[in-house]
């Protein structure tokens, strides 16, 4: 009785019992919420142009940020950095179209995701050949991202809010923002949509599509770049990075893997979700870490019920 | 005549009995069905046969009774004749392609009571037929599909009638043995299967063969090429032609060797290259078929693997004939064939289904000797055989290491055989039929009271004993002065060219041979495109200078060998034209079969051959031809006539020695 | 030898009887609204050819997808075989006898000819793992046994030829032809054809002709078939049903059909 | 060439659907035997053994149960390493909670163990599709290795939280554990490679294998010819994550000797992926050649600067490595998406059809 006491009725108890804690909380699970859906905007970006599902994405986050962190430390100055990372960006997407997408076009799903992960391991290999594979801190102050703190004391209690992670909130409503004008009133965005319906009718727009694919990496390369900074900011530059984009993939599987709303609203209900998971039950009762699979196994449950996922229209089979 | 053996019986029945008890475990019959083999031993036979023997003689089949069999190589049907004989009866296999008209011809003449037919085709087409057959009483057929509605008054499938033989054998245990003593007294001397001819002139004659003219003919060419139990046959020539009664069946059961049947005529192909034969035969043109597919194929590998492929070629050009005929070949040269053998000769026998092959023989036309030596320097012991319906095939036969590609052999074991005064090739031997069915007037217009019997072609020996066939004998005619003239055998030379598709060469009762030639259009096309010739159509090819002088040079190949030749010398060729259209069945210039209707061409091209006669050069005709479409039309052309060199004999006289 | 075809002093009297093998009774299916059958009811006899036909989303592909189970139909009584249903789980058909070709061919790409007729007696083996794994003993009985079967079906079609040859590479005409062999592999009582032979040539209609024929006459299986080309419904089929936006508009003999005029109104108003 | 098929006719079923109805597939597979049997082990080294014999076996075998799930039965997985994980787990618990069962047992038991976590994270597979699936089987590879460290009962409070093997013995000779020597365990793990082997070729090609390829290439069809999709999909799953259990088993008894929760982390999951797509997916032989590929690989690359003269740092080799092993997977991709298994089949049939070219 105890046991079931403990873990059904206690944590929202304490919850209720210390807001100010629960804010703080909620705050760190909705920064962590923002960047899965970052990632989780690149893929599915990249899976409605050209159904590759790509999963390199979360490994172009952090390339992005070593080859920031990279120039920089080789006496490049950060206001020219970020250009020439956003330059090695554009590079590596039309590097990829050339070598591995307009190769394999028309090759089964599997054999494109495949690919995706040889990229992966490729860029795993070249980024840390060229930077080294020691943990790198990232250049927050040189980027003029400012590191102080902001304190509130709500309910009578107290709630720290890092200004990066502030800043991060900011920059990632901006870019989606800018990235949903792109997609909803540019011709180009617009033949970006409709290529994930139909191939003919995207190129009657008169855009080829390679130079489609191109943009679209590059659009994913330029999210990536941000999603690094802001995470790199908070956990410091490195190939264990790699986890958060893993991280995106329950994401994809709640908001649907086409739908630019589900990749924003499952982020953040997965960031926040895993955090109270992880404070509230995964430490006291199942010895922490949690967050390494809480999110799987929510989509997973929400998947069994809702096979469509929370965005996706139900399917109607025909033979 | 030798005496008949008496190892294993002298009629099929008997021997069945013998091979049942000593290879009763080994296969006697596959046949291709749901994707495997399907295996009968010889004792699974010998039970297949009595089951349907004694289930035909439930349907009143006695002594004496015809039994037509026609269709596809089936097991089943091999079985029926064998049944049949078992009763004392007669099997009367039929070409399964032959129209109603034929057919019905065939089976009254023959009297047959009983039909044993494959499917519903044949049974339609025999049912189609059955208000003029008086003789018929009931049809037997192996494949029931399609058969479900038909009335089963006078139709019963070759599986019920086997179940009623079995109930029988199973009700009575006498049955069996009263059964095969009723069997053993059919004799040696006794009809065995009646073939019919298909004449190029008249009714089809029923040609009787007894068990002694199969039995001992089979058994000689049994020892001629060592064939023996462990031998494999494809049995897919007509069942009712007796190439195919003899290797399939007679020389079967002397030897004991399994017979495997295709599974459909558009299969044999891959069906050969499974079995892989041991025993082959098959007519020049499916050699000549076979070495085309072989070269087309090649045309689209890679380079590297064309000129090794060509190189090998070459080697097995050199020496291939003489290592298969034991001859001295140097140390490199053998090492050489050897590893051609691994990279080509060996992987190409085994596409073609030959990897096995112990003998493989060719007969009924002439072979082009290109052909000929390509297949024996591959390694595969191609040899060449004469013989026809009444001599049960084996006339002549080439022995092992004297194969020449121009002779069809020497005399075969027990067969004498003399050259008439007009050329013609007469035998006697233990294989000549007994007689025509109900033709007394044609046995004895054959067969004279000494047993000889007349061939009709026309033929030579040759110096080192071998017979060289040139011609049908009536078609052989002489020159004004007095030397010997075969268009056949000059038209066949002619066509070993491969530029050359047709000859008609004349000269019977003329000064001199003179001959028309129809170019062989995919050939000379494509020599004329790498030779950057431009043509429209056949009559411009024909007519192009370059192309005459390619066929002058042929034909002046052919008299430098005839030059050679004995008794062939005095027809070299003098005059030739190529002719301004392609010879055509539509036009009734050949037959269906694609053979040359000489008179009809003589007379529809009279003035062509007037002026090969007339010294002229150039001569202007009208032909009227049929187009595809059915509309009539003509075309007109002003033809070309050459003359050509001929070249003084070389050889006379040889013929003389070799007839001693 | 062949075991399909019945033994000889059968005759076909059974189709005489007029037995109804299928009833629906006022059947009625929807999508989310759009109703793509209404209120329909007709039946289907033992041993006859009855043809489905109207015109394009009359609600004909959807008709054998109820019959068969994959559709659950919202209103309606189902009679197969004189037990009634409403739903049943679509892997069932089979085992009820229904089998069923498909309007776009729907083999099993990566497959063999073969493997895909085997996969039509899935049903009907059950050796279990240990046998499989051992591929001996009973597993490798129960294949040959079923291989028996499969070849009869091959030998019956007439595609001796392809047997190993993977379906994908088969032309069109020749994979109708191995899924038709696929559904008699599951020996039917009933077998549902969806337009067996679009987008075929002349001479690949009379072979298919011939051989839903034979299937009809020799195997005695009942068979519902939709069909666009008039001339092969007219030639096949006892009986026709019409069918226009879902609803039921004629039934009966081919030539009483034919002339039908609202049967000729559907037509005329629909463009091909 | 030297496929020369002519007079290889069947007459029973028998020996048409004979494991090689081809003389010369049986030949090769002889000599292959030979040389796995007899040859290496008189003439490898304790190096090659260890780096290069062992793995490409254990690799090959949690490849092949992969390509079960993913090559036969069409359901891309990317948790195998977790499957593996829990058949190191239950085999180490096995041999500890009864230290007398044979080590063989307790191989073959843990299989079932893996197995039934196998079904258990399938049940998704029956609603969900794709690469919804794919990710779904993250969520077991994640929760696993989460698992294996925070449950402290499964490696029995070890305080370095890893498992590590005891020496133990298999009719009297030593085959796990330090003093074990290198060839006794080869023999083992190609025994145990070699039955499984057998089983999954004689699986596939017969109800089961015919079952699961319906399911994957095109699964409604396969429900309309009376394939229950449940009961196919889980049969894969359970086979599939049998072999790549007893994999995992063989991993840490026989090669590494001790094994901490990350070894069985997602890396090792792609690498088994890459190996069995590289080798070909639903194919056999192909995990094999896969396997010897992506093994063969690193050891080389890390051989040969030695042999070369050239110094470079292990840390820099491992990330040429990986660069290398990314290029070589986009590029077998381009060139035959079909792998390496394909690639077999082709120069088998053009060694059939010689010398035509086609």
């Amino acid at each position: 009785m105890e046991t079931l006491y403990n873990i059904l009725i206690d944590p929202f108890v304490q919850m209720y019992e210390a807001p100010d804690f629960l804010m703080q909380v909620l705050w760190e699970g909705l920064v962590s919420g923002v960047l899965y859906a970052l990632i989780a905007l690149g893929f599915v970006l990249i899976f409605k142009s050209s159904r590759i599902f790509n999963f390199a994405q979360g490994i172009m986050v952090v390339f992005a940020a070593l080859t920031l962190v990279g120039l920089h430390e080789n006496g490049v100055p950060a206001w020219l950095a970020v250009p020439l990372t956003l330059g090695v960006m554009y590079v590596l997407a039309v590097g990829i179209e050339r070598v591995v997408l307009r190769p394999l076009v028309g090759q089964p799903d599997i054999i494109l995701f495949m690919a995706t992960i040889g990229v992966t391991l490729f860029l795993i290999g070249f980024g840390e050949f060229v930077f080294g594979g020691e943990n790198k801190v990232m250049i927050t102050e040189a980027l003029g991202i400012p590191t102080g703190a902001l304190e509130f004391n709500p309910f009578g209690g107290f709630v720290l809010i890092e200004e990066k992670d502030l800043t991060a909130v900011v920059m990632a409503v901006l870019l989606v923002f800018a990235l949903i004008t792109f997609l909803n009133y540019s011709s180009m965005g617009r033949a970006i949509r409709a290529l994930g319906d139909d191939h003919q009718a995207a190129l009657s727009v008169g855009i080829s599509l390679s130079t489609i694919w191109v943009i679209v990496w590059f659009i994913a390369g330029v999210i990536a770049l941000a999603t690094g900074i802001v995470w790199g900011a908070r956990a410091g530059v490195s190939f264990a990075l790699e986890v958060i984009a893993y991280k995106a993939l329950p994401v994809l599987m709640l908001g649907g893997l086409e739908s630019v709303s589900g990749a924003i609203v499952g982020g953040l209900a997965i960031g926040i979700l895993e955090k109270l998971f992880e404070i509230y039950w995964g430490q006291p009762f199942l010895g922490g870490n949690t967050e390494t699979w809480f999110a799987f196994i929510l989509a997973l449950i929400v998947l069994l019920f809702r096979p469509q996922g929370l965005f996706g229209e139900r399917i109607i089979e025909r033979v | 005549m030798a005496e008949p053996p008496v190892t294993g019986g002298d009629t099929f029945p008997k021997i069945l009995f013998h091979n049942a008890r000593v290879y009763g475990q080994r296969p006697a019959v596959r046949e291709k069905e749901f994707g495997i083999w399907q295996t009968w031993t010889w004792a699974d036979v010998l039970e297949e046969v009595r089951a349907l023997s004694l289930g035909l003689k439930q349907l009143g089949c006695v002594a004496g009774d015809k039994v037509a069999v026609i269709g596809a190589n089936r097991p089943q049907l091999y079985w029926s004749m064998v049944a049949v004989q078992a009763l004392g009866g007669v099997p009367v296999p039929l070409y399964a392609d032959s129209i109603a008209d034929e057919m019905a011809y065939v089976l009254n003449h023959a009297e047959a009571r009983f039909a044993v037919v494959e499917d519903q085709e044949q049974v339609d087409k025999v049912l189609e037929i059955s208000g003029e057959l008086n003789q018929l009483q009931h049809i037997l057929y192996d494949d029931p599909k399609g058969l479900r509605d038909y009335d089963k008054k006078r139709l019963s499938s070759i599986a019920h009638v086997q179940e009623i033989g079995r109930q029988i054998l199973a009700s009575d245990p006498t049955v069996a043995q009263a059964w095969k003593q009723d069997a053993e007294q059919v004799e040696g001397g006794d009809v065995a299967v009646m073939l019919y001819t298909s004449g190029t002139t008249g009714r089809p004659k029923g040609v009787m063969l007894t068990y002694d003219n199969l039995v001992i003919s089979a058994r000689n060419a049994n020892d001629f090429d060592h064939l023996n139990e462990t031998e494999d046959v494809l049995a897919y020539l007509p069942m009712a032609w007796v190439g195919d009664h003899v290797f399939s069946l007679a020389q079967a059961y002397c030897a004991g060797y399994c017979v495997n049947c295709p599974e459909s005529l558009e299969t044999v192909l891959t069906d050969r290259k499974e079995i892989a034969p041991t025993y082959f035969f098959a007519p020049p043109r499916v050699f000549e078929g076979l070495l085309t597919h072989v070269m087309v194929r090649m045309e689209d590998a890679s380079k590297t693997k064309k000129k090794m492929f060509d190189y090998f070629l070459r080697v097995a050009d050199r020496v291939g004939e003489r290592i298969l005929n034991g001859e001295k070949v140097s140390l490199k040269d053998r090492l050489l064939y050897a590893i051609g053998e691994f990279c080509v000769f060996g992987p190409l026998k085994n596409q073609m289904g030959f990897s096995r092959i112990k003998v493989a023989y060719t007969a009924g036309e002439a072979i082009g000797p290109e052909i000929f030596r390509f297949y024996r320097s591959m390694g595969i012991n191609l040899k060449q055989l004469y013989g026809q319906t009444e001599s049960a095939v084996y006339i002549t036969s080439q022995p092992d290491g004297e194969i020449y590609p121009d002779t069809v052999g020497r005399p075969f074991k027990d067969v004498e055989i003399k050259i008439a005064e007009n050329g013609e090739v007469l035998y006697r031997s233990p294989g000549s039929f007994k007689a025509y069915f109900k033709n007394e007037e044609a046995t004895t217009s054959t067969k004279d009271a000494e047993g000889w019997v007349k061939t009709g072609d026309a033929g030579i020996f040759l110096e080192n004993g071998h017979l060289k066939i040139i011609d049908r004998a009536k078609d052989v005619g002489k020159l004004t002065d007095g030397a010997m003239f075969a268009p056949k055998y000059l038209e066949n030379k002619l066509k070993f060219f491969p530029n050359i598709k047709e000859a008609v060469a004349f000269g019977h009762e003329k000064d001199f041979v003179a001959v028309f030639i129809n170019i062989d259009l995919i050939a000379v096309g494509n020599w004329a495109e790498r030779n950057n010739i431009s043509y429209a159509s056949y009559q411009e090819l024909a007519a192009n200078p370059r192309v005459y002088e390619m066929i002058q040079s042929h034909v002046e190949q052919v008299n430098r060998d005839l030059a050679q030749e004995p008794m062939m010398s005095g027809s070299q060729i003098s005059r030739f034209l190529v002719l301004h259209k392609e010879l055509d069945p539509d036009d009734g210039e050949l037959t269906r079969t694609q053979k040359v209707r000489r008179s009809f061409i003589a007379e529809r091209y009279a003035p062509l051959i007037e002026a090969l006669y007339d010294g002229s050069t150039h001569k202007h005709v009208v032909t009227q031809v049929s187009f595809e479409d059915g509309r009539i039309g003509s075309i007109e052309a002003d033809v070309e006539i050459r003359d050509v060199q001929t070249f003084p004999a070389t050889h006379a006289g040889a013929y003389q020695e070799a007839a001693e | 030898m062949n075991v399909l075809v019945s033994p000889e002093d059968k005759t076909g009297t059974q189709r005489k009887e007029r037995e109804v093998l299928l009833d629906l009774e006022n059947v009625s299916l929807s999508f989310g609204g759009v109703k793509a059958i209404t209120n329909i009811s007709f039946d289907i006899q033992r041993g006859e050819i009855r043809a489905i036909i109207g015109p394009n989303g009359a609600g004909k592909t959807s008709m054998l997808n109820v019959i068969n189970g994959f559709y659950q139909p919202q209103q309606g009584r189902i009679t197969f075989n004189g037990k009634t249903r409403r739903a049943m789980k679509p892997h069932l058909a089979v085992s009820q006898g229904i089998a069923r070709t498909f309007q776009n061919v729907a083999l099993f790409k990566g497959m063999s000819t073969l493997d895909n007729i085997m996969a039509g007696r899935a049903t009907r083996m059950h050796r279990n793992m240990f046998w499989q794994i051992l591929y001996y003993g009973p597993a490798r009985a129960e294949e040959i046994e079923h291989r028996k079967k499969v070849e009869e079906i091959i030998d019956f079609l007439e595609i001796q030829h392809i047997r190993r040859t993977p379906v994908g590479k088969l032309p069109y005409g020749l994979q109708k032809r191995v899924e038709l062999a696929r559904a008699l592999a599951m020996e039917p009582e009933l077998l549902l054809l969806d337009e067996p032979m679009a987008g075929m040539n002349l001479e690949e209609k009379e072979d298919m002709s011939r051989f839903i024929l034979d299937v009809n006459d020799q195997l005695g299986t009942t068979i519902a078939l939709i069909e666009h080309d008039m001339g092969v419904v007219m030639d096949l089929s006892d009986r026709v049903v019409v069918l226009d936006y879902g609803r039921k508009i004629a039934d009966g003999a081919p030539e009483e059909v034919q002339n039908n005029q609202e049967v000729i109104d559907a037509y005329l108003g629909v463009s091909h | 060439m030297l496929y020369r098929t002519s007079g290889q006719f069947k007459t029973t079923y028998e020996s048409d659907q004979a494991l090689f109805p081809v003389k010369q597939d049986a030949l090769l597979l002889g000599v292959i035997l030979l040389a796995a049997y007899v040859v290496f082990p008189l003439t490898a080294s304790e190096f090659t053994f260890k780096a290069l014999l062992v793995p490409v076996l254990i690799y090959s075998l949690a490849a092949m149960g992969l390509n079960i799930l993913t090559g036969y039965a069409g359901q891309l997985s990317l948790g195998t390493a977790g499957f593996m994980g829990v058949g190191a787990y239950a085999c180490y618990k096995l041999t500890t909670i009864f230290p007398e069962m044979n080590v063989v047992v307790a191989l073959a038991l843990s299989g079932f163990f893996s197995a039934a976590v196998g079904v258990a994270f399938g049940l998704p597979s029956l609603r969900i599709k794709g690469f919804y699936l794919a990710i779904a089987t993250l969520a077991s590879q994640f929760f696993l290795v989460w698992l294996f460290e925070k449950w402290a009962w499964l490696y029995n409070y070890n305080a370095s939280g890893a498992i590590e093997v005891r020496t133990m013995e298999f009719f009297g000779i030593v085959i796990t554990g330090p003093t074990a020597t290198p060839v006794t365990q080869y023999y083992f793990v190609l025994a145990v490679v070699t039955i499984i082997a057998f089983a999954m070729i004689n699986l596939t090609r017969g109800r089961y294998g015919r079952m699961w390829k319906a399911v994957r290439d095109m699964d409604i069809a396969a429900e309309l010819v009376g394939i229950n999709l449940m009961r196919a999909k889980l049969t894969a799953f359970a086979v599939s994550s049998y072999v790549v259990g007893i994999a995992g088993a063989l991993l840490v008894f026989f090669w590494k000797g001790a094994a901490e929760p990350n070894l069985f982390d997602i890396p090792l999951s792609f690498q088994i992926l890459f190996i069995a797509i590289i080798g070909g997916l639903g194919s056999i032989i192909g995990n094999f050649l896969g396997a010897i590929l992506l093994v063969a690989l690193p050891v080389i690359l890390n051989v040969l600067p030695d042999t070369l003269g050239l110094t470079i740092n292990s840390a820099t080799m491992e990330h040429v490595n990986d660069m290398i092993v990314g290029a070589l997977i986009i590029t077998f991709l381009i060139v035959e998406p079909h792998g390496l298994a394909r690639f077999w089949a082709l120069i088998r049939e053009k060694l059939i059809i010689w010398p035509y070219p086609h």
